[in-house]
């Protein structure tokens, strides 16, 4: 009985962990916008948090420039399974306008397999309210496949 | 029987004579004839409770057998009744441990024949102190005692800052014992006796103006031994540069002989305790010690000078509660004296340790030895639990008797100062605790090892017994120290078996009756249940481990696999540790008038020192005359 | 048969389950209210339980640097000080176990777990907890001053009118006092004390003004910071229950009478009590002021709510 | 000691919280919304001025010989665009239009790609038949 309540739990409270890697910040407050009283993601269960270590979803933004790049591999190694990645905007997807500049060290995909990315730039907080609820679901099959 | 505690006292002494003469080539034999003798007097020591303690009666012991003829003493008296070898009892058990403890700790020093010669005397007029009958025999013991102290706080000279502590402990315990000499003399001038039971006597309610001054000059001797504010700077330095051992035996025995003296002083030989001023001026002076020390405490950067103005402020506790003259104000005191040497004694044990482990008690050095020295840290917490007062252990029992007494004697004030007292020294230990076992560990100290077995052995004794004392608080209290309690306060019993009966039938008033410490009035919900609730929890969670769908906790596998690595803010982890002075920066920013005023009083200088002495000493004798009758 | 009790209290009605319930559900009517005085729709009232649930799923990480056993247990010794709290404090005329000195022993019985978070971070061995501890630190010396006035001047009020002006230190007192005389909150002379114990309850909880230890934004959750799965769960646990103890000990000193006589309506008003005592203090505070710096809480708190308390010792003190 | 929004906060506990419904009810994007591209082929003649205005690049052309013309298939990585909707106003056909539709959260990436291919006819062979006497046919032409 109780596994399955944690395992519904997974479902209703996912906590957020919000990592810039050089953004130009138009996702950064397109995602702190979600959880204002317009948009509320906590009615869903989302929390932000301080620490990878309290996280399940990790927000990406910023196309990983070369300084954010070793930080980007160790914070996202920090953070306890199950974890899912999930990518804001087109940056973290592919260094958008930034693409081949000296400083910008690729897309996300090159360093962690990406679970959910949510296009635009930036993207709707409609847009990003929908990814995460993609990002739950994949949440939920790790967590199962996990154990 | 009657012959223990002489021989206790002698066995020590002669321990001492013996090493010198034997042990001055060979180790083995030094430690041996060191650890004969405390035991010897230990097993002396405990065997007297059972007569005293429990059966009540009062051992007295007539050096060269010189009894006195037509009732006045002339010889000296070792008089034991159960208020002295309660402290006797505190003083063996500190010694023992102390030496079991010095034998490994002080294998790196040369010359530990003069360790154990020096300590030993420390130990044997200690021990003397508590056990005479006679005032001028506590001065020698005193004088003995302080002479050894300074000579062990400069035994390791080549430390920067010993020779100037040794320095200032021998000024200002100078000026103590003089102050106790001259108290002697003038008493002696007065009544022309020295035994104490005689002099009790005498001295019921026809206090002269010279017997006053007497008390004064009396009080601020033996206030100066047992350290407390305003004579207290040489403690710090003392307790600072003398091995741990020592400064556990002077936190341990030498502070408590100050108080035994101003309870023998205050209660039995000049009966003050029904002066309401009297009450007042020791409340006064507890209260202030109990806030400087800690205050002082929570802005030091060494652990071992932490621990001494600590022993200040729990001393300013004893004080307090000894100035409550309820009964069960002086069981709160004798209750925290038993207990405060018991904690402190182990708290300085971990600083040996760890000064042994790593070579420096810098709280900005250290960090992280938790790892490398498990049951250190593991006894430390149990010690800075204690003291600072929380529940299961020993620390909150007395500190609680203590906020009662003072409570229902309507001082509020004095019960919000303590309590706000303890919750500083509960910061001060979690700031050594953070600086030295937790956070991360320098580079220097990768190969610490723990501390060998026999050092050991005595702090997890003293563990063991700080729990104890905390668990069974009845059991402690009916066995130790309500007879203590009802020593002190019917003193009419202790002049009796010395100068014969009928001696003291004007002062024989009917024996105060004692509220026996139960947990009705210790409020202390029964431990023995709660060590049940423990059991009970324990099992729950598990259950709950185990049935809900856990995964183990991942532990760290070597390599340098990141995951495990401490979050910092995506950084490499490099050498950041929250330590010293890091730490209560909200605290200190707003205190910090009150803290740079304290910087400045303790100004290091002796003769600065010096006239804070003599200054209180005249605010002393001004006092009594002012306000006693 | 004694035995038996003892394990129905401490396992089920006033101990762990029972405040692990109540304290979950008052953590959710929080962080609801809170969200409606945002005008935002904010999470279902058992959010806190989902929290609970899905961090006992997630895996356990132990630091390199950290010591293991503190680590790991240290939650579990603030959990069980705070459910031995739970069992002294009374509600209405139930006790589960009550002495003569209750309200000292809950005093450092409450602060165990705040120990308990300060050994547990610092045993992390992460810079982050280092500060966050120093912090926690101030937090309780700052409140302890105001909460240890208002306490005293409770025990001296009930003590002047029950037991011949001793003070008394025993909440079971102190109910039977408001059983005769009338809530606490009604002597006008006690007013002070109990709007200082409304602004003591967040900092004792750690909640928004005062929660300088556990800072998200600038020390990312303080001693926490290293703590993932069982033992984090554990910890937001003792969050909550910590939260229903400090109301329904205001509800206890100040609110208690007579109450109904049957048991269950006894606890359900001293739960719904306590829901309005966190709505109160702890939501209300939350929803409108942000985050006080380090020295300013040690300044706030020994300034305005110790003047309050003090106020009311002194009225105490003459009788009133 | 004054409490800031005290007034305020107790007065919107009370009132409905501002809060769109949005998973259950869609909410429409704004007029003027630059959200997912559509890709009119029909329209498009291949001028190729939408991939030299588009900043990032994501619009790529592959142009392969079919016997009617070339077979042009034009797609757009909506993952690399800023939509900033220069192509829209650059296409001289108007064939790439940016829709209101906003919902671009995906799981794997190839729903990003919006492709389109359309044959563009060669133009029309000319009717007379292939040169074959060069001399000869001129002086009949031109007599």
């Amino acid at each position: 009985m109780l596994k399955e309540l944690i395992a519904k739990s997974f479902e209703k409270s996912p906590w957020l962990f919000h990592l810039n890697t050089g953004s130009c910040n138009g996702c950064d407050i397109e995602i702190v916008s979600v959880i204002t009283p317009r948009y509320d993601a906590e009615r869903m269960g989302f929390k932000l948090t301080g620490t990878p270590r309290h996280a399940d979803i990790v927000l990406v933004t910023g196309p990983i420039t070369s300084q954010s790049k070793d930080r980007l591999i160790r914070t996202l190694a920090q953070v306890p399974d199950p974890k899912v990645v999930v990518a804001i905007g087109s940056c973290p997807r592919s260094t958008n306008v930034f693409n081949g500049s000296y400083s910008v060290e690729g897309p996300l995909d090159k360093y962690v397999p990406i679970d959910v990315s949510v296009a635009g730039c930036p993207p709707k907080p409609e847009a990003i309210i929908d990814g995460l609820a993609k990002a739950i679901e994949i949440l939920k099959e790790k967590r199962r496949a996990m154990k | 029987m009657q012959h223990y505690p002489i021989l206790s006292i002698v066995t020590l002494f002669l321990g001492a004579f013996l090493t010198v003469i034997f042990g001055s080539k060979n180790e083995t034999v030094r430690k041996f004839i060191a650890l004969v003798a405390s035991s010897i007097s230990l097993i002396l020591v405990l065997m007297l409770i059972k007569p005293v303690m429990i059966e009540n009666n009062v051992i007295q012991y007539w050096m060269g057998n010189w009894r006195p003829i037509h009732d006045w003493a002339i010889g000296i008296g070792l008089e034991v009744d159960s208020l002295g070898l309660f402290f006797g009892i505190i003083a063996v058990v500190t010694i023992f441990l102390s030496i079991v403890f010095s034998f490994r700790y002080t294998e790196k020093d040369s010359e530990t024949d003069k360790y154990y010669v020096l300590f030993l005397m420390l130990s044997g007029s200690v021990l003397g102190l508590v056990f005479t009958g006679d005032l001028f025999n506590m001065f020698v013991m005193i004088e003995i005692m302080t002479f050894a102290a300074v000579g062990l706080t400069a035994f390791r000279n080549y430390q920067e800052g010993a020779l100037e502590a040794a320095l200032k402990y021998l000024v200002l315990g100078s000026i103590g014992s003089s102050l106790v000499l001259a108290g002697t003399i003038t008493i002696y001038s007065q009544v022309h006796t020295l035994n104490m039971a005689q002099i009790s006597a005498l001295l019921f309610n026809n206090l002269t103006p010279s017997t006053l001054f007497a008390f004064a000059l009396l009080l601020a001797g033996y206030s100066l031994k047992a350290f407390v504010v305003p004579f207290h700077p040489a403690a710090p330095d003392a307790y600072m540069s003398a091995p741990s051992s020592i400064s556990m035996a002077f936190s341990g025995m030498v502070n408590k002989a100050g108080v035994y003296a101003i309870i023998r002083l205050v209660y039995v030989l000049y009966h003050a305790m029904s002066f309401k001023s009297i009450q007042l001026l020791l409340i006064i002076i507890g209260t202030i010690t109990m806030f400087v020390g800690v205050t002082m405490a929570l802005a030091q950067n060494d652990f071992k000078r932490l621990l001494a103005f600590h022993s200040i402020s729990q001393i300013g506790y004893v004080i307090t509660a000894v100035g409550v003259s309820t009964a069960l104000g002086l069981t709160a005191g004798l209750y925290h004296a038993l207990n405060h040497t018991l904690f402190k004694g182990l708290l300085f044990l971990t600083a040996g340790a760890v000064f042994y482990a790593t070579g420096t008690t810098d709280l900005n050095k250290l960090g992280g030895l938790a790892k490398k020295m498990p049951q250190t840290a593991a006894v430390f917490l149990i010690g800075a639990f204690s003291i600072s007062g929380l529940p299961p252990f020993n620390g909150f029992v007395s500190k609680w008797l203590v906020y009662q007494a003072t409570y229902q004697a309507n001082l509020a004030p004095v019960t919000i100062v303590a309590l706000l007292v303890s919750v500083m020294t509960l910061a001060s230990f979690i700031k050594v605790a953070q600086s030295i076992f937790f956070g991360q560990m320098p580079k220097e100290f990768e190969n610490v090892k723990e501390v060998p077995l026999s050092m050991r052995i005595p702090m997890w004794i003293m563990a063991i017994l700080c729990v104890l004392t905390g668990i069974f608080p009845n059991f402690v209290t009916k066995y130790l120290i309500s007879p203590a309690v009802s020593a002190a306060l019917n003193v009419g019993k202790y002049i009796d078996i010395m100068m014969g009966n009928g001696y003291a039938e004007k002062i024989l008033g009917k024996p105060v009756e004692i509220p026996a410490v139960d947990y009705v009035l210790a409020g202390y919900w029964n431990p023995v249940a709660w060590l049940v609730l423990f059991a009970l929890l324990l099992l729950a969670v598990t259950i709950v481990a185990v049935a809900g769908g856990f995964n183990t906790a991942s532990l760290p596998v070597d390599g340098d696999d990141s995951k495990y690595e401490v979050f910092f803010g995506g950084e490499a982890n490099e050498y950041s540790h929250v330590k010293g002075n890091d730490l209560f920066w909200g605290l200190k920013y707003d205190l910090r008038h009150y803290f740079g005023f304290m910087h400045d009083a303790h100004s290091g200088i002796i003769n600065d020192y010096a006239l804070w002495a003599i200054f209180t000493t005249t605010i002393f004798i001004v006092y009594i005359f002012l306000l006693v009758p | 048969m004694v035995v038996l009790s003892y394990l129905f209290y401490v396992l089920v009605f006033p101990g762990l389950l029972f405040s692990t319930i109540v304290g979950l559900i008052l953590s959710g009517i929080d962080r609801k209210v809170v969200a409606r005085m945002q005008k935002r729709i904010g999470p279902p009232i058992i959010q806190p339980f989902y929290d609970f649930f899905k961090l006992l799923g997630k895996e356990t990480i132990v630091p390199r640097t950290a010591s293991r056993k503190t680590f790991l247990y240290a939650p579990v010794i603030g959990l069980l000080a705070l459910v031995t709290v739970a069992l002294f404090i009374p509600m209405f005329k139930f006790t589960a176990i009550s002495t003569v000195a209750d309200i000292i022993v809950i005093i450092y019985l409450l602060t165990i777990p705040a120990v308990a978070l300060i050994i547990g971070g610092a045993a992390s061995g992460s810079p982050y907890a280092g500060v966050g501890i120093s912090r926690e630190m101030v937090a309780i010396i700052s409140y302890e001053l105001p909460l240890v006035i208002v306490l005293l001047t409770i025990g001296k009020k009930v003590g002047m009118a029950l037991n011949n002006g001793a003070i008394t230190f025993s909440l079971s007192q102190i109910v039977n006092y408001q059983a005769q005389y009338g809530p606490m909150i009604t002597k006008w002379s006690l007013i002070p004390a109990a709007i200082a114990l409304l602004l003591i309850i967040p900092i004792k909880v750690g909640s928004v003004p005062f929660d300088i230890a556990e800072a998200e934004t600038e020390i990312c959750e303080g001693p926490l910071v290293e703590y993932s799965g069982v033992p984090l769960a554990i910890f937001k646990l003792n969050h909550a229950i910590k939260m229903f103890i400090m109301t329904s000990l205001f509800v206890t000193l100040f609110l208690s009478g007579k109450g109904t006589g049957i048991l269950i309506v006894d606890i359900l008003l001293q739960v719904i009590l306590s829901a309005i005592v966190v709505i109160v203090s702890i939501s209300t505070l939350k929803a409108i002021t942000a985050r006080l710096k380090v020295e300013q809480v040690l300044k706030f708190f020994w300034t305005y709510p110790t003047a309050l308390a003090l106020l009311s010792l002194i009225l105490v003190w003459m009788g009133f | 000691m004054k409490f800031p929004y005290l007034k305020e906060a107790i007065k919107s506990a009370f009132k409905k919280p501002s809060t769109e419904p949005y998973p259950k009810v869609n909410k429409e994007a704004p007029e003027g919304y630059r959200g997912k591209i559509k890709y009119y082929p029909e329209k498009c003649v291949n001028c190729g001025l939408c991939i030299r205005v588009c900043a990032p690049g994501c619009i790529t052309r592959t142009i392969e010989k079919v016997e009617e013309g070339d077979k042009v298939t034009f797609t757009f990585y909506q993952g690399q665009c800023t939509f900033c909707s220069l192509c829209a106003d650059f296409c001289p056909r108007g064939a790439i239009e940016l829709t209101k539709d906003y919902h671009l959260a995906v799981t794997d990436p190839k729903d990003l790609i919006v492709s389109g291919t359309f044959i563009k006819k060669a133009p029309p062979k000319p009717p007379v038949q292939p040169q074959n006497q060069p001399a000869a046919k001129n002086q009949e032409s031109n007599a």
